[in-house]
């Protein structure tokens, strides 16, 4: 009998500190596979953020730099500018990229920096306890929008892919959901596009994974994945939104 | 009067809820209080504890390095706490998930009570926090336990305010397994 | 008087209720740890009183919307913790420089870095000595007690006001998690009129809030005026606290959750029959370092306690007489001095 | 036979992958783990279990291993 699946070598044997459910087992799964997959966890330094996976730098095998909230573009440009040999990624949950953040992922993005980067898009800021995001659906009771986000006093969820992807700067931008097993392998596989992408020099590439947080929204798993299906990917459609085969400059 | 208790045990228990209970009851009854819970990541290890320190006098240090009483909800806390009650000190263990042999000190007053069998038999082992406040209140004579039944409207979220009575019923269990009245 | 009813309540939320109390209606700011309590509240409560709670897309951005309500004259505030307050240092020079009134509230947590949630003093230093560019100060109060979070909240927009200068309540995770009752009262001094505020130049000639001086000879008269300010500030605003100073050898010199800590053992040094004192500054900026100094002519030895590695101390010792002693007893970010702790200091030093 | 391997201790007790289970194979166990968590085991005494894979693709925890 063969081991068909197993857990990948670029994540060591530590008890995750994520809540039950929590998607960013997943995530990190995936972007561990990437990095078996290529044989490039000697070499690759990934960029926390500060939120939840914060702490991620205790389940990689690879090399990890915590950022500042929010400067983790910035702080990967810096690497991957000194030693292009390096692969760097980030890791940024969407308060960290997609508020406080957004300068640096809009500028590392339109410069065109050959990092890649994971965004974790789960509509709630987790760490501090289930606050608003800029991608929180509309109606949708945190803790600061106690009412239900409202467009004319909290906006609007912001896309951040369909936002990247026009930048003549991003050469891979794409959305996947980790709802259910067909998605997980398409986020599989977008994941290690983005891994090729700067792998070959092509530039940007950046993945969005949409997670739930059963802890912050008050749900259980099952009613976690209901709401991805029913609320966040009719918001947030799935998809490659920019593929580019190799460096191109206009 | 000064008293000052520190209660602990896994996240999910309503520790927190124990403290802050304790809290308003101090404060309907006039002392002054003060409540510290811990909070955030500190929470997400599985461990919840607070600090609940109650005076007729103003309160220096909301912050107690050997509280009067502790109450170990869970067996880390007895391991972890034991220690900290001075000589003469109260220590009260929920003996459903904490092993009173484990149990050091031969110089304070030390009282298990099946905190979450009898929250079972009650219909929920989520009560057995107020089993816990019931013992406490009957071993530390600090205060009444209809004091702090009094103060469970307070504490108690509107959307849960049927459970009251149930909750009073608990905190009468633990008065009643500690000793009775 | 009828008896006022006391109420629990966190010391993060008592802010916020101070801060609706002073007529503050406008409140920006960003999640951190462990201060979400105040912008919770704020989102909760603000739309009941017609006021508008924004969360900044980042502390920078909080700072700068206070900058911008201030300037249009309304009272507004923002609050996080150390790693948010790092990032408002820019805008609180900027509040400095146009002279506007500001409440920021810290409920300090470990350094440096990312640091830890745990309680800390450890911006003491950033908080008095400017974080930011250049020759400012922000009055800094420094509460002790979840009542002081309200009434100081209070007291900040007042000064805030009165002095056009940035004024911020320097608490910490303590001071923000713990729960006591306070009383909520009416003492609202009121609001000064404001002369200078951007509201359109339709019947009077345009004004300008601004902090860049190109003139030769502007910026340094502007600098000196605003040291002016800081000096009748020292002159007027000064607070602190005496425990069992008058006979007291030995005086223990903290502030806030310290100065909590302290109050404990030094009272069960009394009870040992050692006379020991306690003096608490309330205003950190402006320092009490006056009576400190008239103290320091008949206390033998001050010991400065701190939750972090010595900050105050060093402002203690430029003010106590040059020969009396000042002893430190701290601990850094990620641990709390506990009462017996300060004792056996009290004990060595005494 | 094909099966599943599940690390009961690192087990959050989700139930992700019972769900996904195209068998019903995988159930929640009464008592708890370390963590204090009601773990999850496999139930499959007819061997029904195809090692698909699904239940391992959902687990955030990576805590099943699968066998063909």
């Amino acid at each position: 009998m063969k081991q068909v699946f197993a857990k990948p070598k670029a994540l060591n044997d530590e008890i995750m500190h994520y809540c039950p459910g929590c998607g960013h087992g997943v995530a990190h799964r995936l972007v561990a596979e990437a990095l078996d997959h290529y044989d490039i966890t000697g070499r690759t330094v990934g960029v926390a953020p500060v939120g939840c996976s914060v702490l991620m730098y205790d389940y990689f095998n690879c090399d990890i730099i915590e950022a500042p909230h929010g400067r983790a573009p910035a702080v990967a440009t810096g690497m991957k500018r000194s030693r292009s040999d390096l692969i760097v990624f980030a890791y940024q949950g969407d308060g960290d990229l997609a508020s406080i953040g957004l300068a640096e992922i809009v500028h590392a993005a339109n410069r065109g920096e050959n990092i890649t980067v994971i965004f974790i898009n789960n509509t709630v800021y987790g760490m501090t306890g289930g606050q608003m995001a800029p991608t929180t659906l509309l109606g949708q009771k945190t803790t600061t929008s106690p009412y239900g986000r409202n467009f004319n006093t909290d906006g609007y969820p912001i896309r951040m892919a369909e936002m990247l992807a026009p930048l003549e700067g991003t050469t891979y931008v794409a959305r996947m959901s980790l709802d259910k097993p067909v998605n997980i392998l398409k986020a599989r596989k977008s994941v290690f596009k983005a891994f090729e992408m700067q792998i070959n020099n092509v530039g940007f590439s950046f993945v969005e994974l949409l997670t739930i947080c059963p802890t912050n929204w008050g749900m259980d798993s099952m009613e976690s994945i209901k709401r991805i299906q029913d609320e966040m990917i009719p918001y947030f459609p799935l998809g490659v939104f920019k593929e580019k085969e190799t460096e191109d400059y206009i | 009067m000064y008293y000052d208790v520190f209660i602990s045990g896994f996240g999910g228990q309503g520790i927190l809820l124990a403290g802050q209970l304790l809290a308003e009851a101090a404060m309907e009854k006039g002392l002054n209080v003060t409540f510290f819970p811990s909070y955030g990541v500190e929470m997400r290890g599985g461990t919840a504890r607070c600090t609940v320190v109650m005076s007729d006098n103003e309160i220096g240090s909301p912050i107690v390095d050997n509280p009067r009483c502790v109450i170990a909800m869970n067996q880390p806390s007895l391991v972890r706490y034991q220690e900290s009650t001075p000589p003469g000190g109260l220590l009260i263990v929920n003996s459903s998930l904490a092993n009173l042999d484990d149990v050091k000190r031969q110089d304070i007053e030390v009282h298990g009570v099946p905190m979450s069998e009898l929250a079972v038999e009650l219909g929920n082992a989520r009560l057995s926090n107020m089993v816990a406040l019931g013992a406490f209140a009957r071993l530390s004579g600090s205060i009444s336990s209809d004091e702090i039944a009094g103060a469970l409207e307070a504490v108690i979220s509107e959307r849960n305010r049927s459970l009251i009575p149930l909750n009073e019923r608990a905190i009468m269990e633990g008065v009643r397994y500690a000793g009775g009245k | 008087m009828t008896e006022q009813k006391r109420i629990l309540v966190k010391g993060n939320e008592a802010v916020g209720m101070g801060a609706i109390r002073a007529g503050c209606l406008y409140y920006f700011g960003y999640p951190i740890t462990p201060q979400n309590e105040i912008p919770e509240f704020m989102s909760r409560e603000l739309p009941r009183h017609d006021g508008e709670f924004v969360q900044a897309e980042s502390e920078l951005a909080s700072i700068n919307m206070v900058l911008g309500a201030s300037a249009v004259g309304v009272r507004s505030m923002t609050s996080s913790s150390s790693p948010g307050i790092s990032l408002m240092q820019e805008g609180l020079s900027y509040l400095a420089g146009q002279e506007l009134p500001a409440v920021v509230i810290n409920v300090v947590r470990c350094g440096p870095g990312l640091g830890g949630i745990a309680t800390s003093q450890g911006d003491y230093f950033q908080a008095v000595k400017g974080g930011g560019h250049g020759d400012y100060r922000v009055i800094t109060l420094a509460p002790a007690s979840v009542q002081e979070m309200y009434d100081h909240t209070i007291l900040a927009f007042d000064l805030a006001d009165r002095y056009r200068n940035p004024t911020m309540v320097l608490a910490d995770a303590v001071l923000g998690q713990m729960q006591e009752p306070i009383f909520e009262h009416g003492d609202v001094p009121p609001e000064p009129r404001k002369h200078w505020t951007l509201t359109g130049a339709a019947n009077r000639p345009a004004r300008h809030l601004k902090s860049l001086y190109l003139k030769e000879g502007e910026l340094e008269a502007h600098n000196r005026m605003l040291q002016e300010k800081y000096r009748e500030i020292q002159k007027h605003e000064v607070r602190f606290e005496e425990y069992d100073v008058d006979d007291a050898q030995l005086v223990v010199a903290a502030f806030g959750t310290s100065a909590r800590i302290a109050r404990t053992a030094v009272s069960r040094a009394r009870e040992k029959g050692l006379k020991v004192g306690l003096f608490r500054p309330v205003t950190v900026f402006p320092f009490p370092g006056m009576r400190l100094c008239s103290l320091s002519e008949r206390v033998k030895k001050f010991l400065v306690v701190e939750m972090n590695t010595g900050q105050m101390v060093e402002d203690v010792r430029l003010n106590v007489k040059g020969d009396t002693e000042v002893e430190f007893y701290g601990r850094p970010g990620g641990a709390i001095p506990t009462p017996v702790e300060v004792l056996t200091q009290i004990e060595r030093h005494y | 036979m094909p099966t599943i391997k599940i690390e009961s201790e690192k087990c959050k007790g989700c139930s992700l992958c019972i769900d996904v289970c195209p068998y019903e194979l995988i159930r929640q166990e009464r008592t708890i783990n370390h963590q204090g968590y009601q773990y999850v085991v496999l139930a499959d005494p007819e061997e029904q279990c195809t090692g698909c894979t699904l239940c391992a693709l959902m687990c955030p925890d990576i805590c099943i291993e699968v066998f063909k």
